[in-house]
């Protein structure tokens, strides 16, 4: 990163990515999800991580660099793969350790990292209605360090969640996760968003950094949020995007996104909205 | 003992209304000319266990009672299926998990236990709403641990790339929850692209889903899992699913798809009048890679 | 990352005195030339895990405080091994599971899971002797189920047919309890017929057992199980187990076969010399089957 | 059966593996180990039951017909097969309620049905140790019928086995298996010895057929069994080998294990003695 200067002309949603794409290093084993989290990883790859392992919910283990699917399963991201298997295989490297990052979305989040993905209001007579936990109840049950990608608004960064779909650090109180039989040393570690980027320290949401390059401000950041939001001490402005991050990110990702033309598949056009996990 | 026959009976024989139904293919090789036969012959009041696998066809149609899944769409707003069912007073309930809390509950059933443990949903608000998940002391000390129900799907339906007509089948590619599932169900109906001597499965063993005595169908059914792309054979095809956008394009699908041609093979034929002798040519995978044989024998 | 290693800096760097140890290979492909350099670097008070795989040399020479196994001989009346290992006062503990139960201890392991249910065992005396087998109320009722507490391995040893550089190792033929078993350890050794390039490996990625980022050592070791049988290789070669029956032929092969030799291909290569140069051509597979290729791509 | 006539001269080895051959028919899905199990496996496939498919521990699971192997496990029982996985597949099936029959061997057997494969004496300094249970409590405590095969004598019938590896009807009172949390519908079914055949009548061992045509009588029968064993109503004597059963066992088993030569592989020469299951 340190090879390339810094871009100036670049959307937050770019920052997001590259952001979210800088969290995977060296050997790291990353679960990826559709959307942002699946952006990061085949970004990551096509960067500073090649050596990093990508896993994929329906069976996907590759070493193997990837051009990047339309969801998360085609025949590009299974097609010379180290491993095909299923999704069992792969929730079970998790739950027993062998991912240390995972990637996901959110509908909603709270000051302790909970995510509800979903019901808004009350379950039996919500509001709204996300597709629910998919596979992210149980990355950010297993994984090391789940890093967690959406658009911040006040409704969405709620002090509680309506409803706790991927366990954050519960209510806070240390050791709760190990407590209710969630393994030790995972959880939430990282929260990206279009406006800044989140650490959690002892198990709150602490702001990190803004993203001053895209013009936000703390006072907008903070606007975003339900609660009175902790700053870490050594907050700072998010490192911008560099040219060659920005030049891979549109010639692998959003070239190759573009290419494939309006979404077949699995789903109606409209169920990806609302930043839903999987 | 040869156990080829085609969809209509396949399913006619197989499944019945208020079963409970496994659908493999999870993102992968769905079910596809199965599910749609399904919905022909309004088999209703079904409990289904699917995963990422198109069941909008069997809601839209008001034919679920129960949707036992991880991640569907039930928001009326974004979903003319949902809309659809609901002003028939036939939405279904929706029973909910994580992934791999499906993957689990079924595999309790392949494994013939009443429960599988786990570390996943316990952290959530998931076991509040659904008392198929719970938290338990562990056995043998360090606390509390989840387990999960069993699922033992009466009848469960794949689609594989070959199969043998004794319905030794084998499928490759991303697996998701299909040898969970297809293992953990009572009776089992195989779709498949080709069936093949057994021979082949016989020089490739390893490669077998589910062993033939286990298999009460076996449908040969080419592009069985269109418009889902399936490893060595096709790939996704056109965006058939703005098919549920709206009540005008749900009926004409309908009509196109299942109500008006007897059978998949029909609405093939269809399609490639309508698009073009080519039209399946075009997904077709076009840059196939080849497994090194393994050798076997003595 | 290449993981390209020899037999005695793969066991040296990564197997260590008082190690809980998986070994694969149970009846087929069982790690021969592994379990002979442990012998050779003498790594002592190792608890093994391992179905039906030749733990003979391991405990003759007192390297076992414990055996998790489902059957074994433990009759010093049949067994000179067993003799010896007394005389020496290093008789491992043998605690005893069904195979069932070996499995599914892997099992948990491979899951992350502290145990796992079961309906095997309960109805028999082995809990009564085996603190890690035990009964509990089922959480949904319906009764009494049966636990199995976890293995997790600090090392698992798998011998394969192909195997490339990053540690991306496919089996094929039985697996015995090779899947969960390696899948359960901490650090994997593979020892392989072959090291293949990445591209065979990812041409047929559903045969992969363990994938590269869970293996810290890979080996080139052709005849690597000999004398047991290995499928698509060769067979079973001729009864060295005799070799086990008095302490006259077990001093004779232990000299031949570990202490007299640097590693397992001077071993190998003696035995071409000392019964002719086709030897190993005799056990070599003589009716090779070839798997139909199947095809990926996009 | 009833297109050859029977066989005058034959050993009661061969009544053993005929009349275990026997008790597979049309579609079953048969368990065998190690020994008479697999002989009468092999049998069964090459006579009467060509649809029955065969299950072998270490994870084969095959329909078409196949050389009996030295063991279980060989390259010929493996090649070929229609389903190849590993042990705890093939257990599943079992515990699932898939395998419908299965063969065992047995060191004693009690009135009840079930088998000691472990120790004789106490299991803490035992006068005789066998190897253990091996496959064969998973056997007995999952297949719908299970039947042992063993030589008879007065030290192996016990009233009460001195460790009880393979579970049969326990203390005999009706409905035990199932309070224990086994499956319903399962247990020992059978038991042919080189003197009788015996069924189960209540969860107790009765008396069905003496092999009279091996110059076996009742109280030679009576005199190798430890308690005053039940006797069927309609005790017969045992259905003698066919010429045709006879000439099958002799060319596909006989002839075959013949030809192997001694057995190398994976236990010492005296390991398999005392009709040790597995």
């Amino acid at each position: 990163m340190t090879q390339s200067k810094y871009a100036t002309d670049y959307s937050a949603a770019e920052q997001m990515v590259v952001s979210a794409a800088r969290q995977i290093e060296g050997n790291d084993v990353v679960y990826v999800g559709v959307g942002l989290p699946m952006q990061a990883g085949v970004l990551a790859k096509n960067l500073h991580a090649p050596n990093s392992t990508i896993v994929i919910e329906n069976g996907i283990v590759r070493a193997s660099i990837f051009p990047i699917p339309r969801a998360t399963d085609n025949l590009h991201s299974q097609s010379y793969a180290e491993q095909l298997s299923g999704l069992f295989y792969v929730m079970c490297l998790a739950q027993a350790g062998y991912i240390n990052t995972g990637f996901l979305g959110a509908g909603q989040i709270d000051r302790y990292g909970n995510c509800n993905d979903t019901a808004v209001g009350d379950y039996r007579n919500p509001i709204h209605r996300w597709q629910g936990s998919g596979g992210g109840n149980d990355v950010m049950s297993f994984c090391g360090r789940t890093i967690i990608i959406l658009e911040q608004t006040k409704r969405r960064f709620l002090e509680k969640v309506d409803f706790n779909t991927c366990p954050g650090y519960l209510d806070g109180k240390p050791g709760r996760r190990e407590e209710i039989g969630l393994p030790p040393n995972t959880g939430p570690a990282v929260v990206i968003t279009d406006l800044a980027t989140y650490c959690f320290e002892d198990g709150e949401m602490t702001l990190k950094t803004v993203h001053t390059g895209c013009g936000v401000t703390l006072e907008k950041v903070k606007a975003e949020i339900s609660w009175d939001v902790k700053v870490a001490d050594d907050i700072t402005d998010t490192e911008p995007p560099t040219e060659e991050e920005l030049n891979v990110y549109h010639e692998k990702i959003e070239a190759v996104l573009r290419s494939y033309g309006p979404r077949p598949g699995a789903a109606p056009p409209s169920a990806q909205a609302q930043g839903n996990p999987r | 003992m040869n156990k080829i026959t085609t969809m209509k009976e396949a399913i006619s024989k197989n499944l019945k209304s208020g079963d409970l139904l496994f659908l493999g293919g999870a993102q992968h090789g769905a079910p596809s000319a199965a599910v749609h036969e399904i919905v022909r012959q309004k088999i209703d009041h079904l409990t289904v266990i699917a995963l990422l696998s198109n069941t909008n066809l069997l809601i839209a149609e008001g034919l679920l009672d129960k949707l036992l899944t991880g991640f569907t769409v039930m928001e009326e707003k974004r979903s003319y299926v949902i809309r659809r069912a609901k002003a028939m007073n036939k939405l279904p309930i929706f029973e909910e998990y994580s992934h791999f809390g499906i993957a689990l509950a079924l595999f309790a059933g392949y494994m013939g236990l009443p429960f599988m443990p786990t570390k996943s949903q316990i952290g959530s608000d998931m076991p509040v709403y659904n008392e198929n998940i719970k938290s338990i002391e562990s056995p043998f000390g360090g606390g509390q641990i989840g387990v999960v129900k069993a699922f033992v799907p009466d009848v469960g339906i794949l689609h594989v790339q070959r199969c043998d007509a004794e319905g030794n089948a084998q499928k490759w590619g991303t697996l998701g929850v299909d040898h969970e599932g297809i293992n953990a169900s009572k009776k089992i109906i195989i779709s498949t692209e080709k069936i093949v001597d057994s021979g082949v499965i016989q020089r490739d063993p390893n490669r077998t889903i589910i062993p033939g005595f286990r298999v009460s169908a076996v449908v040969e059914q080419p592009w069985g899992a269109y418009p889902v792309h399936l490893a060595g054979c096709y790939t996704d095809g056109p965006n058939v699913f703005g098919a549920m956008a709206n009540e005008e394009a749900y009926d004409i699908y309908m009509q196109e798809a299942v109500y008006g041609v007897k059978d998949w093979n029909e609405y093939l034929a269809n399609l490639k009048a309508k698009n073009g002798e080519d039209f399946f040519d075009k997904i077709k995978i076009q840059n196939p890679a080849m497994s090194e044989p393994v050798i076997t024998g003595y």
